[in-house]
Order: C-alpha cells, then structure tokens, then sequence
C-alpha cells in the first residue's frame, strides 16, 4: 500500500462520500454549544453544535465544506460520539489528536479500539500539512463542548439564583 | 530562447516522497535560488559584512558598497533610477508603506509636501476583485480608518478583470488605484495602460503590485507610467525577507515614513525628528543587507538569461500546462482558456477539479514528487466570485521544464478517478 | 570560561588595509556569523526551502517545520513559550508593530479588546533620554499623532539613567513606558525591576528594547516582567532581515496589526478581514525563512556557548577596554568610569578623544585594521546631552579576544599625538 | 607614506588647525544664499553663506563643527574660492567631485592646477566613507550659489517689474 492509499482508506473514502451528521440539527437544549472553525490553509470551514443532556451528548451535527480528510474525520466523529458520554468524548479526542501526533506509528490497542473507524486517519499523521484537516471538526467539537458545558453550568447557577 | 539552468538550483536536485525526483511547480509562492545568489551572499558574510552606511571602517564601506551596487542591479532590472528603489523585507510590506504612508500623512504628517497624499470621507480607493490579499487588505484598512470608500474593478465569470466599467468605478473622487501586474491565480496580465490613463484623467495615484511580474516578463516601471510598485526577492529567485518598493522620487521624497527608527533621519531631538530624502527616509533601522546583496544577484543572474527569454520560456510551460489541464474531464482551468497570447499570461495554471478537493488534489500531486500549492493563494475573493474555496496551482520559473508540466497534466488526469469521482 | 570560537566565524580569518589581521570591534552594530548559522541557512536553502504554512507539499511542511522550530529556538534563549515569539524583519520592525499598533487601536481597530491601547490627550508616553533612535522616534510620532505627551527618564553627566524622579515621570497618566535593557552607548543595564514596578503601579505597559541585552546576557522575558521586547538576528550573530517582538500572549492576541497581507488572516472578504491569533496575526506576506532558521541556529549556538559564560568573557573585555580607555590622557569615556561590577555593564567602549573628532579617531583605529563605529550610534540625543556629537565606540562579542581589547586601547593611545593635539 | 599619512597631509592638518573662512558674516548683497548641510553618517554640521556681485562670491563665510576632513576642506574652499567667478568656482566643484570619485589617483595637471591646496585630499578618494566629510562644504557651496543665483534672478525679475 503506498502512503497515498495508506492515508485515503476506502473507509475515510467511504465516510468522506456518505458523512454522518451533516446538516445542522435544532438543538432545544439548554445545555448547547455551537463552534465555528477555518482551516487557514484551504479556507475550509465547519459548524458543529452539540446538546447535552446531563453527562450525554444528545445531538451532534455538523455543516461544512472540506476535503475528503477533513469531511471523513467529521463524519466518524459524529457516528462515533453522538449519544456518548462526555468523557467518552474527551478521551476520545486525546486519543485521536495522538494518532495525530503519531507519524503513522498505530497506537496501543486500548485506544486503537477506542478509536474504530477513526484508525483509518493513521496515515494522515505522516503529512503534518494535513493534520489541521483531520482535526478541523475535532477542534470544533471541543469548542462546541465548552460552550455546552459552560452554558449547563451557568443554567445550574441560573437555576441557584 | 533560455538555456537549460537547471544545475544551477542546487535544491532541484533532491528527491521527495519516495525517493522520487522533484518536480517543483510552487514558484509562484516562492521560487529556488541558483547557485549565483547562494555564493554572493555567502561570499558578502564571510568577507565584508559589517553595518552599512555607518562606519568609517574598511567592511562597513565594502559592505556599502555591497548594498548599494546591488539597488543599483535591481534598479536596472525594473528601469528605474536608482534612487527610486526603496529596499523593504518583501513585497508586502512596500505595499503597506505606501498605505500606512497615506495614513499618517491624512493625520497630518509630511507637512504641506504630503498633501497630495491625504484622502478622507468622500474621497475613493479602488482596487480589483482579483487582488492577493496583500495588495487588498491595506487598502480596504486604510479606507475603515480614514472613512474613504473602497470600490473594485469586479471581474468576469473567468476570473480576468472586466475594465468595461472602469471610467465609472475609477471616479472623480478616486484618490488612489492599487492593482496587480499579473494575478498569481489566473495567471493574466492586466492592461496597465487602461487602467493608468484612466487615473491620470482623474489624478489618482497608481499602485501596482508586481510580485508576479517582476520575475517572470520584462518590466520598466517608468514606462508603465504607474506611481509606486512593489516586489519580493523571494520569487525573483532572490532571498526571503527583502524586496523593494519602487516610487517616483518626487513622490517618494513627499510621502512620510510610518516606520521609524536609525539611519534614516538626519536630526533627532527628544521632540522632533526630520528625515532625509528618499529612499533612506523608509530605510530605517538595520536592513537586510546580505538579502539585498542576494536580490542584486539575483537581478544579474535573470538580466544574463535575459527576461525576453525568460518570458517566452514560461508561455511555453503555461501553454502545456493550460491546454493539457483544459482538455481533461471534470477539470476547469481558472482563468482564460485557450484565449490570451503567448506571454499575455503567466507559467501557471491553477485549476478546480470537479468532486475532488483541492487538498486531495494536492496529496496525489505530491505523492508523485509535484510540489504545488492549494488553497485560495492569498485571493480568497476572487475564489468566492468563481464559485470556489480553493484551487490547485502549478507555477513555473526559469527552471521549470517541459518534462515538469507535462507530469502535472498527467497526474492531474489520474486525480478523478483515484476518489473515484466520474462523470 | 568561554571555548575560543574565533574559528567558528570565516569572516574573522580575512585581512584588512595593508594585509593586516582583522581586530573587529563594530558587533554592537552588527555581528559576524558563525558556522552553524551560515550552514542552517544553507542547508535549508539547498534543501527545504519552500512556501512556508500554505502547500500541502513535502517542501513546504519541511520548511514550516524548520520556521517553527526556529521559533521553539528563539522562544528558549528568552524564556518565552513559543506562541509569543512573533518574527519581524528586525528589532526596528517589532517596536514599531508595537507603537503602530497602539495607533490602530487610537483610530478604532480591534475593537472592545483593543481599549487597553488607546491613547490621546492627556495620556503619557514615557521613554528614557538615552535611547536608540529605533526606540525613540517610534514614541515620539506616535504621541504627535495620537495628541499624547511625550516625557522621559533623564541621564546624569556620565549618560546613566537617572531614577530620582521616576515616580514623577512615570505619571499616573502614563500609558506606556519603554525604555532599553542596555545602553548601546554607555553600555550600562537597565535597572528594568524598578521601571517594571513603577510602570505596573500606574498601569503602563512597557516595552523593552532588548537588541543589546538579548545576544549578550542571560535573558528571560517573563521574568524581567515586563509586557513587549524587541530583538534582532544579526546583533546575536544571526542573520539580517530577521528579528523578534516578544509580547504577552494576551497582549498580542488584543493588539491591532499594522502591516496587511496574506497569512495573517482567517477570512477575507472585499469589506472586511478577521485576523488569526498571535503571532501569526502579525506575519502577513512571505516570512523572512531562511532568515528565522539562521536566527533559530544562532539562538541554538548561544545556548550552547551558555549565555552566563558569555557575559562573562564580554565583561572581562570591557575591563580591558574601559579601564584602558579611561586612563589615557585626553580621552572620555562615555558612561560610568569603574562603576559598575563585572556583569553590569556590556562589552562596549564608547569614548570621546579630547580635540579630534571621531571619524578621525576611527580612521587611526581603521588604518590599525580596527573596525570600530563612528558617529552618535543613532543616540543623538543622548550625545547631545553629554555635550558630543559623536563618539568612537568599540563593541565586543563571543569571538573578541584579549588582544583585540588591547590592541583598541593602544591605537587609542596614539590618535592625540597623530594629530598633535596634546594637553 | 601610508594611507592614512597620505589622508592627513600637513596641509590638510594645517588647515584644519586655522580654518579660513570660519564665522558667518553678515551679507547685504540682493543676490545671497545659506546652506545648512549635515552629514549623516556622524551628525556634523555645516552652515555656508554666499553673497554674489554679478558673477563674483563677494562674501564666502561659514560655521560648523566637524572632523578635519571637513573642516579641512571647507577651509580650502573658502581660500580659493572667495572673491572668484561663479564659472571658476563651478569649475573647482567639478574638479574636486572629479578627485574625490579618483579612488586615490591624482587627476590631470589642469585640475591639480584649478585645485591648489586641494588637491592634498587625493588620499580621501581610498575611503568611500570619508568622501561625505570632504564633500560637505562644498555641497553646501553648491546649495548656497543655487539660492544665491535664484535671489539674483528674481531681484532682477522684480527690477523688471
Ligand atoms: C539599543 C538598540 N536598539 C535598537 C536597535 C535597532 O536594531 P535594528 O537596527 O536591528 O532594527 C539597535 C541597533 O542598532 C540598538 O543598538
Ligand atoms: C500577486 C502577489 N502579490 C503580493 C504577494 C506578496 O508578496 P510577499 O509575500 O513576498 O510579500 C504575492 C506573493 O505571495 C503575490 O503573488
């Protein structure tokens, strides 16, 4: 496999054709968060909004424009966290930005499974330029998620005063 | 016709992925240096490096001497005197020296010499919808903070400036037209004359931004009768972090400085500073000297190739590229296709591949040794009026080979169906 | 101790008038370049050299890698993260990113985030009666722009600052206060501590002139407390073209930019920009490459010299050359005489010659093979105040032996009698 | 001689010891002009006056302080040119720029002969740094003469009016 075929999967293909996610939900819980972010590269960009519910993510959904590394990572988080828990995400996401991280080394077996189809990226790690495209939703996801938990937190206070 | 020179560039050597001969198509971003420049900066820092202009002693005169007979190499490249060659750190910063210029004179800098320099409420800037965004955002901020008005020459759906509304956009009450030589997407040369005669009616001054024509055609400012251009060492195979500004010298000495520092002042009290006349007035603090030394050589090395030769060399690289990328499936060539003469456009192509984006472009250039560059190329405006996020560019300089075109064209025919996209 | 590294520099090794060795004495205006640093630049050019941060290619991420890793370097030598290391085109080009940017936010930009910078009447501008022109006019145009007054910290006879009535001069309404780490005349510290505390009392920001403390003494930012610096390669036995502002993140994040271009920018559109995060806000048009990766091998060089050992050596050649200097009949030299303790002071001369001027006295040392400057060192004011209008100033660094100290100190003795002026 | 014997002539010495010419006197003449210049590279400055009396410089003083190049120089200036034609004194111009751009080399026997005590500053020509200092009178000369010759004019205009 040459490191072209290596980092285009047929799964990242496939995810990059058919994305989960895509088309921005309606979130009506309290607890959301919305984030905004540009590859500076290509001028990509995405929108991701998540909703909490307690300790969950209840919605997850995404718009954007990217290329194929950028559209595919977005669509295997989204199927990979929409209905997880919050810690579920966070680990996920160091889990992911070190295959990032990595240069195409794979990672210990208990992230590996964490992971799932999102192992698929560990070439990408190989082309630092690229990198911002994989992470592109992931930065966005994080964003949104403090967003979340700072406007639940501030709902709480609400709720106290 | 240009001789082969490819031994000349050092870099061109090394293989990429792979071990896989480079192919390096990313000129228009920045080109390789030969080995003439390499050896003239070397030889200037281990034998007379020292400060220049300021010292009495035997390396501060060579290096004067150094410094200055290379702005005098660079001052022939572009036919100006030269005294109307400012050295700046790069084309974009000789672009903002004219805007910040224009701003502190409207704040009442420069005294009544720099009158003709102030602009406010009522009064326009124009640019064109095709420019880098060097050449844009110091124009379009100059405008927020003085409350001028900025307008554009808008451009067709191909990309190239439409001048059929020039008269009105060029108003009365344009002050300043700042406008590329070339675009660095399209590839196209703008008709200066147009757009120069038309500013003269109104008495506007005229920017142009000759980053991508300075390296690759035969330029004479005075000739092209605008008022101040800009351009970079590092695409005219010269070193990063020099350039130079060029500027009719009336106007040059007239327009205040908006960096400050040493060597450019002739008195210097606690209150109050006067300058000296162009272009040490916008030279100050330490300049990229041995840059400069590069920059010079660079101009001889170009001027021995001769730039007739140099642009006729790059209108054949662009005609294979242009046509080869126009004839493929699902590709669209940006910019006019098939339409301009040799050497009325640049060695470049970038092109937009249907259902694939530019970044996976890219990646199956690269894993096949092709250095080219995607994304918006610094004109995110004139993607967003052609439709599009980001395209694909090959650029060509001196160095570049048919063989090397040719290779774009063929990777570019593999790209769709690699991700599985057809028609 | 410091190793003898006077090989490590090609340039040292060449003759002068008349075949004599090379006594090179000007580093306090530019330094010469090692090895290590020559090589960086060259192995980069001939290697990696491409369009840094904007090509999905190998080049490119090759020498993004390199631009940044430099970065990591430079961030080290000062103690700084890497984030607020911000590259400009030398020392001049940070303090005025700083002094232009508070402009920029006095005319509006950067909106609420930007308040903290603004500026007008009834503010104060405080700088020190010795600075470098490059730290001087900067303030001064910016307070005869803005409407704010412009006051300063004086010097006592021998040119040292004098603190008295700091409290006095650093108002209240004093917005900023920026002042040098080392006299590039006197060659004394700065007692920044008590400046940063004052400043802070009154809730000025201030802005450090390290271009002479940085290449020569440990130095660390964050801990000195105070909120912008300044610094350039080519004093630190790096390149020209290059230099560094070192700035709060906070603060850089908030400061408005002054120079437009590509790079710098998240969204671009006809009417309007959003800029990206510092430093990269900062860094619009092609970035000095090669330049920054030599200024990173200098920083790299240094450290491994270890800057504690530098300072050393350079204070035992100030002894040799203050001590000499000031004992010879007929000769001033300029700030503190055997004041200061070893460490307090940098490896610099600067003296006046009862009865001849100094381009005479620099053309005795010259004809000697001595390279020292002449002139008012771009500090006229602080010449003016000790009644001079310029000096001769011998200036050392890691490669200045013994014996060029010596060699200085007895060309010295011998200009009066040449020109037979005696007392 | 060494070069630097060769720069600092007696001549040059003496000269720069008793300066002719120092002390700006006062010039009643319609036709008159002042130059301040500076030299950059040290800060020194020179002030020149002129007075003209149809083609003769009447009235030759100036003031300033500088290395003994300058002042040197000045002095020469001052003791061949007061009291000449405007054409001998455009023509000593000439000559000395002529020496100066010499790197050193005497010029022919007619412009060492217009040149006199001038010509002692063969040796600066070496010394592209030094040029400045020799030059800095006499491109206030120069300066001066121009305003001179505009005031000559426009007084004659204004006799015409
Ligand atoms: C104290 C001081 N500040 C500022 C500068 C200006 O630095 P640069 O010329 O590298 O911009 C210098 C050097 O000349 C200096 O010595
Ligand atoms: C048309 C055009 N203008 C301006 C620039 C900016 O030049 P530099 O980055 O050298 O300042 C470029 C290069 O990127 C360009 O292609």
């Amino acid at each position: 496999m040459s490191s072209l075929e290596q980092m285009y999967q047929q799964v990242i293909m496939d995810h990059a054709r058919a994305a989960h996610g895509r088309g921005l939900v309606q979130v009506d819980l309290p607890a959301h968060g919305e984030s905004h972010q540009v590859n500076t590269t290509c001028g990509d960009e995405v929108t991701l909004r998540v909703g909490l519910e307690g300790d969950t993510i209840a919605s997850l959904s995404w718009e954007g424009q990217g290329c194929s590394i950028s559209q595919a990572s977005i669509s295997v988080l989204a199927e990979l966290l929409d209905g997880e828990s919050l810690e579920t995400a966070d680990e996920t996401y160091e889990a992911f930005r070190a295959l990032m991280q990595a240069k195409g080394e794979p990672l210990d077996d208990d992230r590996e499974d964490m992971l799932g189809d999102a192992t698929a990226f560990v070439g990408v790690g190989k082309y630092p330029a690229r990198i911002k495209c994989a992470l592109l939703g992931w930065v966005a996801l994080k964003d949104a998620l403090i967003q979340a938990r700072g406007a639940s937190s501030s709902a709480t206070e609400g709720d106290k005063a | 016709m240009l001789a082969d020179v490819r031994d000349d560039f050092p870099l061109l050597a090394r293989t990429v992925r792979n071990g896989r001969p480079l192919v390096y198509l990313d000129s228009g971003a920045t080109a390789q240096r030969p080995r003439a420049v390499l050896e003239a900066e070397a030889d200037f820092l281990t034998r007379s490096n020292g400060a220049v202009a300021r010292g009495a002693h035997l390396l501060a005169e060579e290096a004067t001497e150094a410094f200055e007979g290379a702005r005098a190499d660079v001052a022939r490249l572009v036919g100006a005197p030269v005294e109307e060659i400012v050295w700046t750190s790069g084309a974009t910063a000789a672009i903002n020296l004219v805007a910040n210029g224009i701003q502190n004179a409207t704040l009442g800098a420069g005294g009544a010499e720099a009158d003709r320099f102030r602009i406010g409420p009522g009064d326009r800037i124009v640019v064109t919808e095709l420019e880098h965004h060097a050449n844009l955002i110091p124009w379009q901020q100059l405008a927020a903070r003085t409350g001028a008005e900025l307008a554009w020459i808008p451009v067709d759906d191909a990309g190239v400036l439409d001048l059929s509304t020039l008269a009105e956009i060029v108003s009365p009450s344009t002050k300043v037209v700042a406008f590329t030589h070339a675009s660095n997407v399209t590839g196209v040369i703008t008709d200066v004359a147009a757009i120069v005669a038309r500013a003269r009616e109104v008495g506007a001054l005229t920017v142009l931004d000759a980053c991508q024509s300075v390296p690759h055609i035969p330029v004479s400012f005075p000739e092209l009768g605008v008022d101040f251009a800009a351009f970079s060492g590092h695409k005219m195979l010269g070193p990063t972090g020099v350039g130079a500004l060029w500027g009719r010298k009336e106007l040059l000495d007239a327009l205040p400085p908006s960096i400050f520092g040493g060597g450019a002042i002739a008195v210097v009290t606690m209150e109050r500073t006067t300058w000296l006349e162009a272009p040490t007035r916008f030279e100050p603090g330490t300049q990229p000297v041995s840059q400069a030394v590069g920059m010079g050589a660079a101009a001889r090395y170009l001027m021995s190739l001769g730039m007739e030769n140099v642009a006729a060399h790059e209108a054949r690289i662009a005609q294979i590229m242009r046509e080869g990328a126009a004839s493929l499936d699902g590709v669209r060539l940006l910019g006019p296709v098939g339409g301009p003469a040799a050497g009325d456009v640049l060695g470049l192509a970038a092109v937009a591949v249907e259902g694939v984006h530019a970044h996976d472009v890219g990646q199956v250039l690269d894993d096949r040794g092709i250095a080219a560059r995607v994304g918006h190329h610094c004109a995110q405006p004139l993607h967003r009026r052609l439709g599009l996020t980001g395209s694909t560019r090959a650029s060509a300089h001196v160095y570049t080979t048919e063989a090397d075109a040719h290779a774009f064209v063929e990777a570019l025919a593999s790209v769709r169906s690699f991700f599985g996209v057809t028609a």
